[in-house]
């Protein structure tokens, strides 16, 4: 174990599994472009390539590369910027091994942060994963810790489907413990953060930092909540949200994403079919409201899902606060 | 690039030969089992000359990707016309299982990587295959094809620039048929609108660009197999303009279930009111117009053009009847390759 | 009142909308190539254009020409190739108003077809609308009639927000009575297609129709369903949904997407939060298996919602059949 | 395309100078105000002779659209600097209330019409907004400013695609300042690794493509002017590259709240360790060098320009003591204008 930064991580993981295997390669804007780059010393131009302002070629090229036998990690930095190449995204890479009859595979990482609700504005602060995740053929993952970090992107490049990772731009520097050597986390397996029998909280991605801390204020007023984490939200680990609203009969879900676009919907509803004989209350979601995020601190802030609107949502589902809607 | 000796241009006929009767064969499917073929199919019919010059420079060892006017490429290279019937007709037999279809067709182990449906989105996934070969070190080359419009799409220029950049081992085949639907490319490119040859595109990537009869199979041999020599030996893609013509409406029509499914009149008629456009290009038809130059040139008899189209139609006989006589999938396997 | 079929009745809007206001343009591809083409003799080539093979450009200039005072119609046949555009969609067209502090507005409406579930495949097939319903900023309307296909399109194209309009490729040819002359149908109102007091079902689109014959046969049993079709999605008229599940204490959802990738999933979730009180038993959604559409009819009818798959839906929320996941 | 009189050279470095000292008290903002600018910005330093001698050209009617680096537009155009640096400020009283930021500067009334924070999707709009300028026939036309690193992206070739053909009246203008971000034009456009300037990508459009030193403003209002020209008379488009230098980075540094915001050295310096570039590029500032140019052609005398230069300083300043004073915006207004 040691204690890095979640992006230091990412970074290791890339860096691991290209040393584990010839066939990564890892390109995109940005990177590599002066000789001290460490990726490039490491590894060479060959496997190393800064490319230019071409996202849709850049995707396409790593589905064409996969298609060939490698296994492309795109470097996006901004989660928006697949949205100028996204038929790769959505409509090629993960539907080329089903077109073809299982003949080829896609081996690939697209890497993109998400989230940056630090001044960002309008167009570079989306929390956009909820686009990605009922795409059949794409796996997508949503690490919050710096060791899951590591170990889902060990585990997506060596998926052999096309994965959308996204990492949260605010946990960039946050460090975390991380095991050393080969960590792999399997996808499909939420992490319970903080067990509780009162309430399940389903945070996502940088959520689970906010629920954790909602989740040690309501300790102090008698509510034990249950803090889940799913990790990658294809697959979804239903099975551990559903066991948890078994056991607690109440559900709030926390995303960065606003309402009519979040993956907490997806989750809530499915625990509306499936988890229906658990819930003593209605599911409530804490989501951004429905609105593109403004540049002014004060506007963002309110926009944005907070400690307190988690604090106050467990409430209102346990009956202890004055239901507004 | 090897001499075209007479078995390679007997080789290059009877591939031709082959393309347009399985397209033919497509075709009457419409109308000799109606229902069987569904969705949007596309023709390759007319540009037979230009698929089979351009594969003839290939190698083993090569890669190529394509469109969804995929019929003609897996023929040359070798696939089994009966599993691509079945394939079109949706059968399990099928080169793809019934899961792809007509615009889908792939040969993974004839290097024929596969097809977008989504027009030049094929160009960076085949940039990428190139990128893959040069760095794999393996003598490798990828052939792109697309179509006139697909050049009006972003994808285009990312890939070409890239590819000119990183010196890829890849030539960008370009199929002129002077139409994108029912668009006529003086419509929608401001190459054309101006009377420059689509080729001039070539210069925004400092890339070498050319412009060849694409109903010539032995100038479209010459011309992309410099390219070929050209990528192969590191010195980075080319843009080829093979100017072709298609004999076929763009697709069937597109209609929901309930309304049969047929190929109309060509746009240059059906569209545009002109009949001689399209009875100028029948005159020129590359299939009967390489005959009568092998025959001429004495490389080939009348007659054994004759058993060449013969063995043609026959092989395509016995695929249409596999394609019908097959079962379809399992409705349950559906599932199956939805991930690896 | 004509008898018209869908396709018709969506072009007659827009002919409508144009002699009534100069400033509607209509272009796109594959269209007004040719001199007869009634839009260009009625409109002129100023205002009825074809375009390249180009969606960011057109989706793009369509936003420059709103910017500019104008309300661009984009013609875009089938909605998977705004993918390729995603941006302009996502990320401009819906936040210029907002980021410029509410300087502009950005009066456009993006037609596209969708869910051509007709043998057309992997890439052709996609009910996408979910990826748009949740983007603050962006309107979305989804006709199941030719009345209402006017009516949308009519709306559509004189609401100062940009629109995507999806029709279905199914509906095509589909007839129906269609109102003569102005016909707008508000957006956000739903439409409550058959009363009935023991299960609501809400279908999106296409699944509208397979609902009605559902229900039909339901009734035939002795059930009766009420089935709701919310016309758009942006804005959701979610009181009609509830005050329906309030009677009916029952809901079902049909969506032609895939379950994580539905519009269902969304509805789903606010009724779990807000009507939940009313519900009596789980929220079933009939939507298509997680798959890429596959070309063969076989296998393509497997994936899809049916009738009997929404009556078997029903029968299990009314405890009538065996529960089954 | 109007002569420049003494005065409208005088107006010109007068421009130049307000961009220049505003773009100053951005970046000191950083410092003197910590916690102020948040996210990301980017300053024109080094552009203002392109700018001023773009802007230069326009008739009151014109429109245009710019990137995110989109200060120094508005500022020539006439907006208040106030308003502006209370944008970037965050505050109520902001040019957009506080909801855009140091990206999104707009100013309709001006013809402004917006920027995009994505990389070459303005490019398109502007395309619109010219197609509209062509159907209204008031005579307008449009400029569309854009980056070197903008043209490898897909948005870029199919607009000037569909500009050309349409013969819109707008004129590109592509900032060439040989990086993007930390990427080298080398690096990632296969003209330059070629050695061939920007502007040949224009061939590909059948569209005149130029070059022009973008540190003469005058050089670049002949150029873009003739463009202009072209433009308004109903010729059709011209992609002019204005070849610039930003003398600061890219922009401020990215890192998420708690870590100080600033802008960091240059990448020549920073990232490249080539200081002897960034010094060249200090030594041919286009300020000075177009102070120094009118001073010695005696269209100004030193202290004039001096003047102009404390003109600006003083206007910065109140700018900045605005933007710092003003109010920041109820959050409850966060969802004011998501719909119209
Ligand atoms: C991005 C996208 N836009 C539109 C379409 C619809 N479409 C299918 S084929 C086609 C024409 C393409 O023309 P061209 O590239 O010249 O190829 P051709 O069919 O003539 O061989 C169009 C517009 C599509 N498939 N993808
Ligand atoms: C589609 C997209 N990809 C990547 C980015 C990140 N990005 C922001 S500015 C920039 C550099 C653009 O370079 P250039 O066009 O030369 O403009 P400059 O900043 O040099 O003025 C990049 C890559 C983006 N905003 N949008
Ligand atoms: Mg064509
Ligand atoms: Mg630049």
């Amino acid at each position: 174990m040691t204690e890095i930064p979640y992006i230091a991580a990412i970074e290791m993981a890339i860096h691991g599994e290209m040393e584990r295997d010839d066939s990564v390669l890892y390109f995109g804007q940005n990177i590599a472009t002066s000789e001290n780059d460490k990726f490039l010393q490491a590894f060479g131009p060959d496997r190393v390539r800064v490319t230019p302002i071409s996202e849709t070629a850049e995707i396409g090229m790593a589905v064409g590369a996969a298609l060939a036998g490698f296994r492309p990690v795109v470097e996006l930095y901004m989660a928006e910027f697949m949205l100028v190449a996204m038929d790769q995204v959505v409509n090629e890479a993960p539907r080329f091994r089903y077109m073809t009859g299982g003949q080829v595979k896609v081996p690939l990482v697209l890497k993109a942060g998400y989230g940056f609700t630090a001044g960002w504005s309008g167009q570079h602060t989306g929390t956009i994963y909820g686009m990605f995740m009922g795409v059949p053929g794409l796996r997508v993952a949503i690490p919050s810790t710096a060791a899951d970090a590591k170990g889902l992107m060990a585990t997506a490049i060596r998926d052999d489907n096309p994965v959308a990772y996204f990492h949260h731009y605010l946990l960039t520097l946050e460090p975390g413990e991380v095991p050393d050597g080969e960590h792999l986390v399997p996808f499909g397996q939420a992490a319970v953060r903080r067990e509780g029998g009162d309430v399940t909280i389903v945070a996502l991605g940088y959520m689970v930092g906010l629920a954790m801390n909602a989740a040690e204020r309501l300790a102090g007023e008698g509510v034990q909540a249950e803090v889940i984490d799913p990790r990658t939200l294809n697959p979804l680990d239903l099975k551990t949200i559903l066991e948890s609203v078994e056991k607690t009969g109440h559900l709030v879900l926390v995303d960065q994403a606003t309402r009519h676009g979040s993956a907490s919907a997806v989750i809530a509803a499915d625990v509306a079919d499936e988890g229906f004989s658990s819930l003593k209350a209605p599911i409530k979601q804490v989501t951004a409201l429905d609105s593109t995020i403004p540049y002014s601190q004060p506007m963002e802030e309110y926009i944005l899902p907070s400690e307190d609107k988690i604090v106050g949502a467990v409430q209102q589902v346990l009956g202890q606060a004055p239901v507004t809607a | 690039m090897k001499q075209l000796d007479n078995d390679r241009l007997v080789w290059m006929f009877t591939q031709m030969a082959r393309v347009r009767e399985f397209e033919e064969r497509v075709k009457r499917t419409f109308e000799e089992h109606p229902g069987v073929i569904r969705g949007h199919t596309h023709l390759a019919d007319g540009a037979e000359a230009s698929i089979v010059g351009s594969l003839a420079t290939l190698e083993p060892q090569d890669q190529l990707m394509t469109t969804y006017r995929c019929h003609g490429y897996p023929i040359v290279l070798g696939t089994d016309t009966k599993a691509m019937m079945a394939e079109i007709y949706g059968k399990k037999t099928g080169l793809c299982g019934g899961y792809g279809g007509s615009m889908h067709l792939t040969d993974v182990e004839r290097g024929f990587l596969g097809t977008s449906g989504i027009v030049a989105q094929g160009i960076p996934q085949a940039t990428g295959a190139a990128y893959a070969a040069q760095i794999r070190k393996e003598n490798q080359v990828v052939l792109c094809f697309f179509g006139d419009g697909a050049s009006k799409q972003g994808a285009f220029s990312e890939s070409l620039n890239v590819a000119s950049l990183w010196k890829l081992p890849i030539v960008y085949v370009m199929e002129n048929n002077s139409y994108n639907v029912v668009t006529r490319v003086e419509q929608e490119d401001a190459n054309a609108a101006a009377g420059e040859p689509l080729a001039v595109k070539a210069k925004a990537f400092s890339m070498p660009g050319e412009t060849v009869d694409g109903g010539d199979p032995v100038a479209v041999y010459e011309t992309v197999g410099a390219a070929v020599d050209r990528a192969r030996s590191g010195e980075g893609p080319t843009l080829v303009e093979s100017k072709v013509y298609r004999l076929s409406a763009h697709g069937n029509i597109i209609a929901p279930p309930g309304v049969p499914l047929h190929f109309p009149e060509h746009e240059a008629i059906e569209v545009f009111g002109n009949a001689d456009e399209y009875e100028a290009a029948k005159k020129g038809d590359p299939v009967p117009r390489f005959r009568a130059r092998l025959v001429q040139d004495e490389v080939l008899s009348a007659e054994q053009a004759d058993e060449i189209m013969q063995a043609a139609r026959d092989e395509m006989q016995a695929a249409v009847d596999f394609g019908i006589e097959s079962d379809f999938p399992e409705p349950a396997e559906a599932t199956k390759y939805v991930y690896a």
